[in-house]
């Protein structure tokens, strides 16, 4: 059971500390670069984009707003400006495209938290996890977008953890720190991944972004897959592996299509096989079978 | 004070039975009995307010040796227990963070170096090196190579010693006080038109007049107090009427019936429309001008005080000449027929209906009207002009001298009149009116201070803009400044005062209670102790003397200005600054210093000091200068100086002050006071018991001008003519520079209160709004303000309480991070040699 | 500590004698109402003599015409009064 | 769209996915009542604590603000802050500037609201004294020291629309008898409550502070107008004007309904109220109109 504590130890020892984390370190350095991006104007007065992830103001042209918080406002009975409407559009467009889960990883603050604590978890063998299903974050989702009308104010910006660490670390943390701490231990004592993973509506609303977005990981060569378990025990969203890992023989095509899934890379990073990629929907043929997988094919998931 | 169980018990018994029998019981029991724990400790004793011309009595509470708390003086007339929110503030001005408290000189390496750095030094050595730089500067070039530069803000005895140190001891007359800045404009006017210094009204024209008439003088900001009984007649009054004319709207405009807005220098011309207005409709007080006025003509074309190089100054045809011709009425009524209602509303930019408004309430017999002028008139390159026009426009209504109608010279500064003018501080006079040219006058200083016949130097010293160029030009090298931030104060700073500073032969001394720019560009720097941490007596507008004790210590080696005069005066020996053949006529003095001379001449010293002053309510008070020479100091001075003004022997009458014991009773007492009465209007019989004395067949209740001989007052012609520098198309906008109601001069004192530098910080440009939008400029952007002589950089403030009309900025000099006085002209007016602060050409672009 | 306030009425053309007389007592003093002719005064107990005693005495000076006693404070034996903490901070 | 679980046998497996989402469900509800009820208690503006111009009335705020802080990096003097999750009495992440320490300069060009991607700030403000962030209220006249006859004026001179927010009333000071009151009265129609007067003021605790409208402002019950408001408004009376009265008079008596009431001249033929030297008018109309020989 060594193996389930260090994930990724067999790659690293066999290709390197590098290859064993590329994605990982891609990931913070995006993740820390946009943070950095924000703190250059208040710290070194280089001012090339202004305001939070809520709203941002990039080189005084380009805005940009958070589609989610958008939609909570138009929820609450208010109508946005133009400027509003056309930063949402951006980001919508974007994650559609590019990666639906992709803000999880990739961008968001919080995550840079529940990683650490998933790693500690990981490291004191914290086994025991609240059984709570992954789908209270859509019932989430749906009351962040029912408390407006009935309140008459956006509450879940009162206290989520998303919003609120950011704009912390731009404008001052004040008490925030403790609702972060709260996530932290809430993830490393209470219930594995338990934030991200389960609760958070804003990850919730962006997986449903991911609906057809292009850019997927692929377990192309999930044939050399020697059952190490590595990549299951390293995935925030364990369930999204198995169909493309393990479902040639139902139909599934390599490409992990679940909504869930965050781009990480992380099952890439640890892989001792190579047996993931990053690639795209659209590379979903069965080898074995040579015919390729239309979109309605039963291969794809829903 | 410690109140113990047992007397808090008795007090209670006492004030139960005092109840029952219905008997009340002197007050210090009954406070005791209140309780209040926080003010039994108090020592309450009365001051006069360190700021304006108004002369507001305070009273100050002390408390363990420090100032705790202060409030107005009930019982004092003038503000009846009123301030304004710079004497709410006073406490707070003694306890800057930053106060000084030690002599620092420039040193490099253990020895005065002109380029070194300020290191604590001891009194003496300070003292010493002080006098060993003025020793040579005298040996070199003689008393003209030394001067002081003395202060408005001065007490009595502190400009009478300064005077005496300067004139009779170095024998130099350099002393000039910052109230040539202010009042010589004013003084000029007087002593011409009426032979003798000083307003012959009082405030009580305030409450008998029913027509204000304001010229150039923001009383609402700069006279608070006065503003507010103004106001108060305005209010009560029906039929009352408020003129107001100022080159931009201000304060004074909300409550104004007849608010003018003219043209910079029109002010001559509009008072001529005035005078002309009056002789028009035959309005003049006919029987008044044949009996005590005499017109005369002044020479035209007099230059501008500018350097003699400069080319206005070549241009001039009577270059600072002021001497009166003797004309008739015809010629007179001649003089000003040119301004012509059409000509001088074209001229001014006023309307031909607020001129002519104006010029009724004048010319009505039957109204009642008191005009007021600070700094719009006397800061003037025409000052002495425009102060006479004004007198003329009185005199020929015959409106002077009587309760209600009063031509009244405002004064600036606490004690401009009780320091600067009375006890004469200025380069050309001596106390009480007298002046250095006449050999009279100096017979009789030199015989009260009693010097050797011919000590004092017949030519009048440098005034103020001189003293500054001189020191650029390096013949006067050593120049000591107390008491008043003249670097900041003075015009044209970039080439005239900062060079003089700084130029590496010249050694300049500035005492002040803080680091204010003038010392931060000095060399020697002696800290002051201020205000009521020296016993003190100011002089205010109305001619009321009044006096404080030391309330408490000054910090560290503090010392006050008078006891740094007396102190550095113990350097001299009389060998090194007399020659010999002057004092051969005194021998006795051989060996002596000039502060034995001076001093110790058996009248200074006459009052024993027996370690404390002592008050009518037993209370104790320190008074460290007596302390430290061993004699009453103050009194010996003041009594001295009244052999100037109320002995029967003296050249000048009518200025007589009472005894010095009297002041520290009297809620200040208005001179001249005859027999302890004090006189309210002067040359008015009945009001001024010299009426008589000087013409003795004076009807009851006229007019005697007894400061002239035949006892006329002079109406003098003077012609409109244009500014030294007007706005063209290079530097576009007119320049005036002033003062707001938060800050005093130059904010060394105000700006250290935290309440009053949060009200107004900084020092804004306020610009009309048009202006400011053809310049791209709106409220609050950065601007850069440039004149033909520097560039300072302001906040924009178009929406502030100061509203100048297009083509007019205003700056006001409260600001040591802006010193407006970088953009000024030092011209002067030829004949006051008072600088005009109000009008130069500036451009202002985006910062 | 015993401390007693009495209002002394005095004979008007007398009140000058009655104080001096008052305050020749131990212990006593004159607070005012000289002008009204009724004297108030305080006494206290002064050493080894009760401020009873002294205001007893104070009936029999010339010119007395009565004396009222209005205020009586007593207190616990005097030596800790020292010790007590005065009132002002 | 759901996602993709393995499943148990059919009727197990949704008994269990039953409970799942009944527990889920109503754990997320529990969860939403207890943000309702914080979220009430964000609404009422605590008094110290003023919106940036142009901002929504306080209910509406807190529903359109995103709290991305544009705004706060727009404002050229950095007066605004985001509120802290513990101000319980502001909503997180709104934007508030405190009158005292940093009022609002009211910049003309109001930087703060343009970049607002919602109408919490309304962009469509374009003259900074139409602003409405808050009321001036002079609370204190008891420390004031203008009520107290100190000429003060601090905040009168700090004002920048002096004269319309802000004015000076002048009033006899009857204790010292012959000085007058300058005291500072705010006028709802016009003061911004940008707060520049309050943190002038020279008093160790401000007399005029800016509260938010709702706490600083009564109201005029709709039914009642001030009649001589509309009488002006209308430019003459709204009813029939009052008729000319006839009065049964002394000799010597005038009575002046509308004005000065009843004149009785004394017997030196001077009126007590004006000081003609005649006893005629100086309008010869009055004398005929009036006269009381021309009535029909």
């Amino acid at each position: 059971m060594a193996a389930n504590t260090q994930p990724g130890r067999k790659k690293r020892e066999s290709r390197g500390w590098l290859a064993a984390n590329r994605w990982l370190l891609l990931r913070r350095l995006s993740q820390v670069g946009i943070l950095g991006l924000f703190l250059l104007g208040p710290l070194a007065g280089i001012w090339i984009v202004k305001g939070n992830l809520s709203s941002s103001l990039t080189l005084d042209t380009l805005p940009l707003t958070d589609p989610h918080l958008l939609l909570q406002v138009l929820a609450s009975g208010q109508i946005p400006e133009w400027s509003g409407w056309i930063g949402a559009g951006i980001v919508l467009l974007f994650y559609l495209l590019v990666g639906g889960r992709l803000f999880c990883s990739w961008v968001c603050p919080v995550n840079l938290v529940t990683d650490l604590a998933a790693w500690l978890r990981r490291r004191l063998g914290i086994r025991q996890s609240a059984n709570l299903s992954r789908n209270t974050r859509y019932w989430m989702l749906g009351l962040t977008l029912v408390l407006p009308p009935v309140t008459g104010t956006i509450a879940w910006e009162l206290i989520n953890p998303v919003s609120l660490f950011h704009r912390g670390i731009i404008f001052g943390m004040g008490l925030a720190w403790t609702v972060i701490l709260a996530v932290f231990l809430f993830d490393l004592l209470v219930s594995k991944r338990g934030w991200c993973g389960r609760l958070c509506p804003v990850g919730a609303f962006y997986s449903l972004l991911a609906w057809k977005s292009v850019w997927r990981v692929s377990a192309r060569r999930r044939q050399q897959c020697d059952d190490c378990m590595d990549c299951f025990n390293v995935c925030p969203e364990p369930h999204v592996i198995r169909p493309a890992l393990k479902g040639e023989g139902k139909g599934f095509g390599p490409v992990i299509l679940d909504i869930n899934c965050t781009n990480c890379g992380r099952c890439i990073d640890v892989c001792d096989q190579d047996v993931f990629e990053f690639s795209t929907r659209f590379k979903n043929r069965i080898e074995s079978a040579g015919d390729p997988v239309t979109e309605g094919g039963k291969a794809s998931s829903s | 004070m410690k109140v113990t169980r047992r007397e808090f018990v008795k007090t209670q018994a006492a004030v139960a039975a005092a109840t029952v029998a219905g008997v009340t019981l002197p007050a210090s029991k009954t406070a005791l009995a209140a309780d209040d724990e926080w003010e039994k400790g108090i020592r309450w004793d009365k001051a006069a307010c360190r700021y304006c011309g108004t002369g507001c009595s305070v009273l100050v509470g002390v408390r363990d040796g420090r100032v705790v708390a202060s409030q107005g003086d009930p019982d004092a007339p003038v503000n009846k227990g009123l301030n304004c929110i710079k004497g709410y503030f006073l406490p707070k001005i003694l306890y800057g963070k930053d106060r000084l408290t030690q002599p620092l000189l420039r040193k490099k390496d253990g020895k005065y170096a002109k380029d070194g750095k300020f290191e604590p030094v001891s009194w003496d050595e300070a003292f010493d090196v002080m006098a060993d730089q003025w020793k040579q500067a005298l040996k070199k070039k003689g008393p003209t190579a030394v001067g002081m530069f003395g202060s408005g803000q001065w007490t009595l005895w502190e400009g009478y010693a300064a005077s005496k140190f300067i004139k009779g001891g170095l024998r130099s007359n350099n002393l000039d006080p910052n109230a040539r800045h202010c009042m010589a404009s004013a003084v000029g006017a007087f002593m011409r038109g009426f032979g003798a210094d000083e307003p012959m009204g009082c405030y009580d024209d305030l409450e008998m007049a029913d027509t204000f008439v304001l010229w150039g003088s923001n009383m609402a900001e700069m006279h608070p107090i006065l503003w507010s009984r103004l106001t108060d007649t305005r209010l009560t009054k029906p039929g009352c009427e408020v003129h107001v004319l100022s080159t931009y709207k201000h304060r004074c405009f909300e409550l104004a019936d007849n608010g003018m807005v003219f043209v910079p220098q029109t002010d001559l011309a509009i008072l001529n429309y005035i005078a002309n207005y009056i002789i028009q409709h035959k309005a003049y007080n006919k029987e008044f001008i044949e009996k005590h006025v005499n017109f005369t003509k002044t020479p035209t074309d007099i230059g501008y005080g500018l350097r003699p190089e400069d080319p206005r100054e070549k241009k001039a045809k009577n270059r600072a000449k002021g001497k009166l011709t003797k004309i008739s009425f015809e010629e007179y009524a001649k003089s000003v027929e040119p301004y012509t209602l059409d000509y001088v509303a074209k001229l001014s930019g006023v309307s031909k209906h607020k001129l002519e408004r104006l010029a009724k309430a004048y010319a009505d017999p039957k109204r009642k009207v008191s005009s007021y002028w600070t700094m719009g008139f006397n800061q003037h390159t025409r000052g002495v002009w425009v102060n006479g026009l004004l007198y003329n426009v009185h005199l020929l209504m015959g409106k002077i001298s009587e309760p209600g109608n009063s031509p009244f010279s405002l004064t600036g500064q606490p004690s401009a009149c009780g320091t600067a003018r009375e006890v004469g501080t200025f380069a050309h006079r001596l106390p009480s009116d007298l002046v250095v040219k006449k050999k009279a006058h100096r017979d009789y200083a030199e015989k009260v201070w009693k010097l050797p016949e011919g000590t004092i130097n017949p030519k009048p010293g440098f005034h103020a803009v001189l003293m500054m160029r001189k020191l650029h030009d390096g013949v006067m090298n050593c120049y000591w400044q107390m008491c008043n931030n003249n670097l900041q104060a003075a015009a044209n700073l970039n080439n005239e005062s900062y060079p003089g500073f700084r130029r590496p032969e010249n050694f300049i001394t500035v005492s002040d209670p803080y680091p204010t720019v003038s010392a931060q560009a000095a060399d020697l720097i002696l800290p002051t102790a201020m205000w009521i941490e020296k016993e003190g007596a100011y002089g205010n507008a109305e001619r009321r003397t009044q006096f404080w004790r030391e309330q408490v210590k000054g910090p560290g080696e503090s010392r006050s200005d008078l006891w740094q005069i007396l102190e550095f005066a113990k350097r001299f020996k009389v060998e090194e600054v007399w020659p010999a053949d002057l004092l051969a006529k005194k021998p006795e003095y051989q060996g002596k210093t000039l502060y034995d001379i001076l001093f110790e001449n058996g009248q200074v010293n006459r009052f024993p000091f027996e370690g404390k002053i002592m008050d009518e309510r037993g209370n104790a008070y320190d008074n460290h200068e007596s302390a430290h020479f061993g004699y009453y100091v103050q009194k010996g001075l003041f009594e001295e100086y009244r052999l100037f003004n109320a002995a029967p022997e003296a050249p000048k009458k009518g200025h007589d002050l009472a005894p010095f014991d009297m002041y520290h009773k009297a809620r200040g007492l208005r001179w001249p006071v005859v027999d302890g009465k004090e006189t309210l209007w002067r040359y008015r019989e009945g009001y001024d018991p010299y009426v008589k004395v000087k013409n003795p067949q004076v009807a009851a209740g006229d007019v005697y001008f007894y400061g002239k001989k035949d006892g006329r007052a002079n109406i003098i012609t003077a012609p409109y003519e244009p500014p030294a520098e007007s706005p063209d198309h290079e530097f576009d906008l007119w320049l005036c520079t002033g003062r707001v109601l938060e800050h005093w001069h130059s904010g060394s004192m105000t700006r250290r209160v935290p309440e009053l530098f949060r009200a107004v910080p900084y020092a804004p440009v306020f610009m009309n709004r048009k202006d400011a939008r053809k310049r791209r400029l709106r409220n609050g952007s950065l601007a850069k303000i440039q004149s033909r002589r520097g560039e300072i950089i302001c906040r924009v403030e178009t929406r502030g309480r100061n509203r100048p009309p297009e083509g007019l900025v205003f700056i006001p000099w409260f600001d040591a991070g802006r010193l407006v006085n970088k953009l000024t002209l030092d011209a002067t007016d030829p004949l006051s040699k008072e600088t005009d602060y109000k009008k130069c050409a500036v451009r202002i672009t985006k910062a | 500590m015993e401390i007693c306030s009495l209002v002394v009425n005095a004979r008007p053309e007398r009140v000058a004698e009655v104080v001096s007389g008052l305050e020749a007592l131990p212990g006593v003093e004159v607070h005012g109402g000289q002008a009204e002719g009724k004297l108030i005064v305080t006494v206290e107990d002064a050493p080894e003599v009760a401020a009873a005693d002294t205001v007893h005495k104070v009936q029999d000076i010339e010119g007395v015409i009565n004396a009222v006693l209005i205020y009586h404070y007593g207190e616990g034996d005097s030596e800790e009064e020292g010790n007590r903490e005065s009132y002002s901070t | 769209m759901t996602t993709q679980t393995d499943r148990p046998p059919r009727d197990a497996g949704r008994r269990q996915f039953l409970v799942d989402t009944l527990r889920s469900a109503c754990g997320v509800g529990l969860f939403g009542l207890g943000l309702g009820l914080f979220s009430g208690r964000a609404s009422s503006l605590p008094a110290m604590r003023l919106r940036p111009p142009g901002a929504l009335p306080e209910g509406e705020f807190e529903a359109a603000c995103i709290r991305c802080g544009l705004c706060v990096r727009d404002c050229p003097y950095d007066i605004l802050h985001l509120a802290d999750v513990a101000d319980q009495d502001l909503a997180t992440g709104t934007p508030y500037f405190i009158a005292r320490t940093d009022p609002c300069q009211m910049c003309e060009d109001i930087p703060c609201i343009q970049h607002c991607p919602t109408p919490a700030l309304d962009r469509g403000l374009d003259d900074i004294n139409e602003s409405r962030m808050g009321l001036a209220v002079l609370v204190d006249q008891e420390t004031c020291i203008a009520y107290l006859g100190l000429r003060c004026e601090v905040c009168f001179n700090i004002c920048p629309i002096r004269g319309e927010a802000i004015t000076l009333e002048y009033r006899h000071n009857p204790r010292s008898g012959k000085h007058a009151l300058f005291l500072p009265i705010v006028h709802s129609d016009a003061c911004t409550g940008c707060g520049l007067c309050e943190h002038a003021c020279i008093l160790d605790e401000a007399a005029i502070k800016v509260f938010p409208l709702k706490l600083a402002k009564g109201e005029l019950g709709k039914h009642y107008r001030l009649g001589w408001k509309e009488k002006a408004k209308h430019g003459g009376a709204l009813v029939t004007p009052d008729v000319e009265h006839h009065y049964n008079l002394p000799k010597g008596v005038e009575y002046d309904l509308q004005g000065k009431g009843l004149i009785i001249e004394d017997q030196a033929g001077k009126a007590k109220g004006g000081v003609p030297e005649t006893p005629f008018s100086s309008n010869p109309l009055d004398t005929l109109n009036n006269s009381s020989l021309g009535r029909p």
